[in-house]
């Protein structure tokens, strides 16, 4: 069974460039076309179950917006 | 006589254009005119705007503190323009993008629901172009048609099959007087 | 939606480093100066030396780096920043100097510097942003500019027979007996921005052993200059750039390839 | 030729075109880079050298070279650039070879910001090089004069065999007014007979500015200068607006003196009987017409976008005979012509002073007002 | 200490190293490289920082960097050197860092000669660089007023977090004279609040010239002003000699003022009542003693070893008053005392005029000649 | 001794060529600057460009070079001569244009300068000349001095550690695609100045075709900072410089190689 | 029977390196320590019979100071 | 009181050393001393002159159009000075590089076989001490001892085996009065 994940977008940070979208290999990253962040972009977050807590959104992420937990025993250190 | 006009809004909602196409058409019309944006970081994403002065004679500052007519096509423009106009003037204000009421009682307030036109006449961008329209009814400083000779000359070629719509929104501008 | 994970066993994956100052920069959405930036602070993080670093910013979208950056920066006049890292670190041998530097500033107006700096041996790091154009100047053609590219300034793509070839800074570099670790790399998907981040903590790492100059390239986008969607921009910088800008070691001296990080 | 809405820096670019610019070399920079990008494509197209160049440093000495050729040649560049080419410069002014610079200045100093500024007036027009050397600096104050005085800009530099420099802030080179271009002159065919193109059928030609013997140096310098005396007697250019019957006088350069010209139409509807001097060839120093508003005059004022540097050139013909006040926006700001008025009034309330220096009498107005 | 024979080039260099200069980046130019080269042995002696750097823009920027850290720090360069400096002192002046620059004087425009000059004035006094910005320059007229400004450069240096020059010419560079030497300072243990040394156990602090946001470029322009006033209230600096009884007065920094004192004793010598005013700092200008001299004169003599550019500052005090003349050899010619002694006699001789200017008059009194 | 020989039977054999002026150069005695010199004006006479050609002196020994050939010559700020040869060759580009530059002028202060002569493939040649410091200026460290050699601003010799390493311009130039023909040289005897002569002629060869920027780098000697002899620092030049920098051919575009001199 | 040359010096430019000395293969050159050049060195000269004409002594010259004659049926051009 | 002195030659002649030494010893003596080479490209293999100064009183002009006391050590440097002197001057020619005599008659002259009588002693590179002495035996400004302790001073070390014979050129020189 895959590991379980979440991530959390900081909105004041996210610019909605979508580099997560693109890299999320489980694609449980959109665009919140609802919302919009302070800064005026809809911002990044999971549009449904699956994510991993591999954290390959927040390597690509321009913004350091991402914030990636995991649900695991064995927790690695950044990479 | 000297009639000077500010032109705000984001980037992107072609607040610059709209300001070239006021000058060009004061040009057509033999005018002395000047057009200045407000250029550098500002412009990044985020305000946009331009000052156009129309006038008899040689212009001086090609800025001006209180203008006598406003197009604020958003909220923040609005804001920032309103308590600098001169009493009298013309203000135009995008309805679409700004959640609040004129405030001062010494303007002529046209409020034009910009964007719903632009868009019932079948393109967003032209919000500019509906705004635009209402400025020169209210302010008959140029005749319409030297925009609408100003936009067929300077919008670029492969646009040029929206020139209809851009009349037409032009026109729909121009029937919303100031109260 | 939001997803919930057993708060006993949750664990922080990843996190923004300390490093960076919490505050959103002033860089166009999907630009990867950001993603340059971060992995910077994630090294510096790792290593435990924010207090010890000094960063020399340049003239270029990364102008305000130092508004990012939670250390001690300087900002240097357009492309000197390897002098102003050589007068910094003369004086505080002890403490980390690096530079960051768009293509631009190091390659055009700053090719004398940077150069006399890796002739020298002196102990800092230069990250030099390589994005193919002028990114703060409106974008206009760049050393790196690729050939037949459009910018700004070359608005029929770029003339080789008038406006000449790219500079391949590394290589170009790699040549100076100072230089101790020359590579590049690129930030277009995860693997190479891993890899990016190995070098730029084998950059440091030269820098603590005091064997000299070290530079790492890294090839980046500029969405807004480029005219494409930042996807778009990876994707354009991996079929045009890598190709032409190699991702390698071009200079590795011995003791760095003694380095395990 | 009809008058077209032209962008500031474009119109240069264009006007330099048209007065048969053979070569441009520059680097970008905010806010001249329209100049360089209308070059990158206009040059080409017409079979021109363009050459953007690795750096200031690498433009102004491209610029040298051509210039050794006999044609007419061009850079551009903003205040931190142009300080980078002040080494060239003094080489250019030293070899006696004629070239255009267009300075579009920001605000400084250091790396300061890309607003319209002022203050390079001293650079420039009092030698921000080594050595004594005397360039020809124009100041437009609107994108025609840009335009015409761009022209000049080459004529000049050819007449005197000098630096000529075409300088304004900005705002100038963002804004768009009408402005009608010169005809399109024909590149030259004929070189003088100082060009280095080649020791065809003639002795050989050098060009530099070594003297290492220093009486040789001494009677170089003495022949600029001698030459300078001349463009002092023949090319100060300068424009008056309403001075006629005037008893205050405003004097300002470039967009200062633009603004002012709205200023000065304001208090003249006032009634205040006030006129505006404005130096088109801010070196050559229009000491003359400075010196005819001072004896005309009660009370004058100067308004730049710097602290005050041309100021200093006012104070020097004035020599304090009527009282002179100041007034300047910094960093970036350009005037307001409301704050310009409020000088006017006060100088027409008789409150200018002899005492002390009118910028320091501003400095505590400032401070006043914070 | 002891009074021993220096080279003023090496004086400097040593004065420096006891001031507790702790980094020192040049380029070799003639005639400023002995400093250059002392300093190459000195420093490493002292595990001081010295490095030759790739050129002149290199050293101003290292310069730059080491002065972020709150040290002392210091380069030398002559004229050519100098222009190259001037984009990289614009930022030093703009991000308020304390740097010390010397800046030996040799004949130009262009590459010139190596011989005296001192035809930078303009360039180091009045802002070669870009922006508004106030160098403090000092000028000494022998080693060990070169020594003793040495040392004061870094103080006031630091004092006004300020551009300080010591401006001289080749000729005082290379001439060998006693000076006594400063004791020996040690270097700096504590950095001011703003140095950028490591962010341990604080903020982050970042030393930048930039301010995008022109109203805040607007206040840094208006600090730096006020802090000149400051410098200009307190940093005055000139000497006189036979100026009590005096009824003419003759002004000239550097060599040039120093061969006019013996063109004045020569003169008293001979009967007249002629006085010397040094100034010491040429920038901030000694406006008041330059007052009380007019005040005092029947008429005054400028000399420089350049085409007249203090001659202006002096003449903007003067407010034509009494008659000024100017004597200037260029080119890197010295004068000599006979040759200021002849103008000393005219002035004398009720020859001095206040028609027109003093410049013009010596021109076609050196034409006439010729 | 006067010898004489059959006036019938006598044929020249060399003469000094049209193209140097003929006067006494300012060169001190045996300074190879003058051997340079020589060179250049034969290739320059052999190939009947004398009033073609359009030299750029430069600032260092050789700043009164323009005194010395017999053609057009216009005078560089201290190392920007290839960006004033630039600025010729664009307005009269069938003119032949060289620079003539001292190690510190090209290699130090002038190393952005002519990295993008090169980069730009501009069309004229170069001669450098390596003699390992700054002649003009009384024998300061260049970034050629040797590790160890003592200058008068390395007076302990060149400390690697704080002064850094010699730069090998021509491998340094020979990485960039705009530059066709780039070679070392070395005139400390007969043949190996013959070598140098030929590379001259490729170099001219090469703008004659329009195929680019060529380097022609020649070890040359400083008898006078050296504090040497003439033929002692030939032999200096050989033993010691001549093995750090190899006299090579370090590119050579396919087109030059067919050329036949 | 090697080919006989000879060498003339032009004193006006000579400065007396003795470059040329040391290259000469024949060793026929040497500094004239009578003689005094205008610019006050002591020029090159032949000092005895042998010299072949072959023109390295031209080769090395520095200012190039030396004409080289040869006596012979075929004629190179300069080298 | 102040005198001047020009020492002028060949580079290579020990000019400015010389001249250094005039400085050194009149520095001893508590005197204001400045010493200022002609620099610059005539160095290179031409001439060398430097200017020495000694005085009571603050220096003004190191240098100086009409020396008080010249010492010519070859031709160029006689022909150069010789007119340039003030009347009653002292004139130290080195005879052995000068073939000439000195024309002027207001001026106190002293022939000096400097070349001979140096390498009498042993050195030709003593020619400079050798004038030297017979300008301070002529010129009673400074002690001969004092140019003897600025000799041992400033003589680099290596070479300090030498300083015997030094003096003894010095004193040599110290023989030769003018008429
Ligand atoms: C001396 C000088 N010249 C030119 C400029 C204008 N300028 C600012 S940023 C820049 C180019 C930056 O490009 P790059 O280094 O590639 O950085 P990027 O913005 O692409 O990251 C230029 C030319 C300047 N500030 N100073
Ligand atoms: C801007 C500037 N900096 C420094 C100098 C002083 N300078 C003159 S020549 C020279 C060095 C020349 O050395 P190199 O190029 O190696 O030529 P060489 O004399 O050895 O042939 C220097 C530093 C100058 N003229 N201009
Ligand atoms: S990569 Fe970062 S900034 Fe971009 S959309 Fe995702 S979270 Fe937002
Ligand atoms: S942690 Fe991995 S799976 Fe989860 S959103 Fe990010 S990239 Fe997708
Ligand atoms: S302009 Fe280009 S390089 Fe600059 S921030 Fe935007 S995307 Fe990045
Ligand atoms: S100093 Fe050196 S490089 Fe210069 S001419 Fe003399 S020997 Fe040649
Ligand atoms: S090589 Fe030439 S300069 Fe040297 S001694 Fe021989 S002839 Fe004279
Ligand atoms: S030609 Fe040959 S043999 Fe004759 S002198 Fe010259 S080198 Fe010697
Ligand atoms: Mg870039
Ligand atoms: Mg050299």
């Amino acid at each position: 069974m895959p590991p379980k994940g979440r991530i959390e977008v900081n909105e004041l940070l996210c610019k909605g460039c979508e580099l997560c979208v693109g890299a999320c290999p489980q694609k449980v990253i959109a665009l919140d076309m609802d919302r919009i962040t302070p800064k005026g972009y809809h911002p990044a977050s999971l549009i449904s179950d699956g994510c991993t807590g591999c954290g390959i959104c927040a390597v690509v992420c321009p913004e350091a917006a991402i914030t990636v937990f995991r649900e695991t025993i064995k927790v690695r250190a950044n990479q | 006589m000297q009639t000077d006009i500010i032109i705000a809004g984001f980037g992107g909602q072609g607040v610059l254009f709209a300001g070239q196409l006021l000058a060009y058409a004061g040009l057509g019309e033999g005018k002395e005119v000047t057009w200045i944006p407000s250029y550098g970081p500002e412009m990044r994403g985020g305000t946009a705007n331009c000052t156009v002065i129309i006038a008899d004679e040689e212009i001086g500052s090609p800025m001006v503190r209180n203008p006598q007519a406003v197009i604020a096509m958003n909220r923040p423009s609005l804001d920032k323009y309103e308590p600098l106009m001169r009493p009298g003037g013309l203000l135009v204000v995008n309805a679409s993008m700004v959640d609040r009421k004129v405030k001062r009682t010494d303007l002529r307030v046209v409020e034009v629901p910009a964007n719903e036109i632009a868009e019932s006449l079948g393109d967003k961008r032209m919000t500019n172009m509906v705004l635009l329209g209402s400025l020169i009814a209210n302010l008959p400083i140029i005749q319409l048609t030297s925009i609408e000779t100003a936009l067929k000359e300077h919008l670029p070629e492969r646009h040029h099959r929206l020139l209809p719509q851009n009349y037409q929104a032009l026109a729909k501008g121009a029937e919303l007087l100031a109260a | 939606m939001t997803t919930t994970l057993d708060p006993e066993l949750e664990q922080l994956v990843y996190e923004r480093p300390d490093s960076l100052v919490d505050c959103a920069t002033h860089y166009c959405p999907g630009c990867t100066h950001g993603v340059a930036h971060r992995l910077i602070a994630e090294v510096i993080d790792e290593m435990g030396i924010r207090e010890k670093t000094i960063g020399v910013a340049s003239v270029g979208c990364s102008v305000f780096a130092y508004n990012y950056f939670n250390f001690d920066f300087v900002q240097a006049p357009h492309g000197r920043a390897p002098a102003m890292a050589t007068g910094v670190k003369r004086v505080l041998p002890d403490r980390f100097v690096i530079t960051y530097q768009g293509d631009g500033d190091m390659a055009s107006i700053g090719m004398a510097e940077v150069v006399h700096a890796a002739a020298r041996g002196e102990n800092i790091c230069v990250f030099f942003i390589n994005n193919a154009n002028y990114g703060m100047t409106g974008g206009q053609m760049a050393p790196t500019t690729l050939p037949g590219q459009k910018t700004s300034s070359s608005p029929s793509g770029r003339d080789i027979e008038t406006q000449g070839y790219p500079i391949r800074a590394a290589e170009l570099l790699a040549t100076l007996d100072g230089a101790s670790y020359v590579v590049r790399r690129s930030l277009h998907d995860p693997k190479n921005i891993r890899l990016a981040k190995k070098a730029i903590r084998t950059a440091f790492e030269v820098q603590a052993r005091g064997l000299g100059f070290s530079m790492v390239e890294m090839l980046s986008i500029c969405p807004t200059n480029w005219g494409m969607t930042p996807l778009q921009s990876l994707q354009w910088l991996e079929e045009k750039m890598v190709p032409y800008y190699a991702l390698n070691d071009f200079k590795v001296h011995p003791a760095v390839a003694e380095i395990r990080i | 030729m009809a008058r077209e809405l032209w962008k500031g820096n474009e119109a240069i670019a264009e006007a330099a075109v048209r007065a048969g610019c053979q070569a441009y070399f520059g680097y970008p920079i905010t806010p001249q880079t329209e100049l360089l990008e209308y070059m990158s494509r206009r040059m080409p197209e017409l079979g021109r050298a363009f050459v953007q160049a690795e750096s200031e440093l690498g433009a102004v000495n491209m610029v040298y070279g051509a210039a050794c050729t006999g044609v007419r040649v061009m850079s551009s560049s903003s205040s931190p650039g142009v300080s980078l080419m002040m080494e060239g410069i003094s080489y250019i002014a030293g070899t006696e070879v004629p070239a255009v610079l267009v300075d579009v200045m920001r605000g400084g100093p250091g790396l300061g910001n890309i607003a319209p500024a002022q203050a390079d007036y001293n650079q420039i027009v009092h030698g921000g090089g080594h050595g004594d050397y005397y360039p020809i600096v124009l100041a437009p104050a609107s994108v025609q004069e840009a335009v015409d005085l761009t022209v000049l800009a080459f004529d000049l530099a050819e007449k005197y065999r000098s630096v000529t420099v075409v300088l304004l802030d900005g705002s100038l080179g963002q804004m768009m007014e009408p402005a009608e271009m010169p005809p399109m002159q024909p590149l030259k065919k004929e070189f003088p007979a100082w060009a280095t193109r080649g020791a065809e059928n003639r002795e050989r030609r050098m060009l530099s500015s070594i003297y290492l013997n220093p009486p040789d140096q001494e009677v170089t310098n003495l022949r600029l200068l001698r030459r300078w005396k001349e463009v002092e007697a023949n090319e100060v250019r300068f424009k008056t607006y309403y001075l006629e019957d005037a008893e205050y006088v405003v004097m300002g350069f470039g967009s200062a003196g633009r603004v002012a010209l709205s200023a000065v139409r304001a208090a003249r509807a006032e009634g205040i009987k006030v006129g505006l001097l404005r130096p088109i060839t801010v070196s050559p120093f229009p000491v003359q017409a400075v010196d005819a508003a001072v004896r005309q005059c009660k009370a004058g004022l100067v308004v730049e976008m710097n602290a005050g540097q041309m100021l200093e050139d006012v104070l020097r013909v004035n020599n304090n005979r009527i009282p002179f006040e100041f007034f300047a926006r910094m960093g970036g700001i350009v005037p307001f012509p409301d704050e310009i008025l409020a000088e006017i009034r006060r100088l027409a309330q008789g409150k200018a002073s002899l005492e002390g220096h009118p910028r320091d009498r501003w400095l505590e107005r400032v401070a006043a007002q914070a």
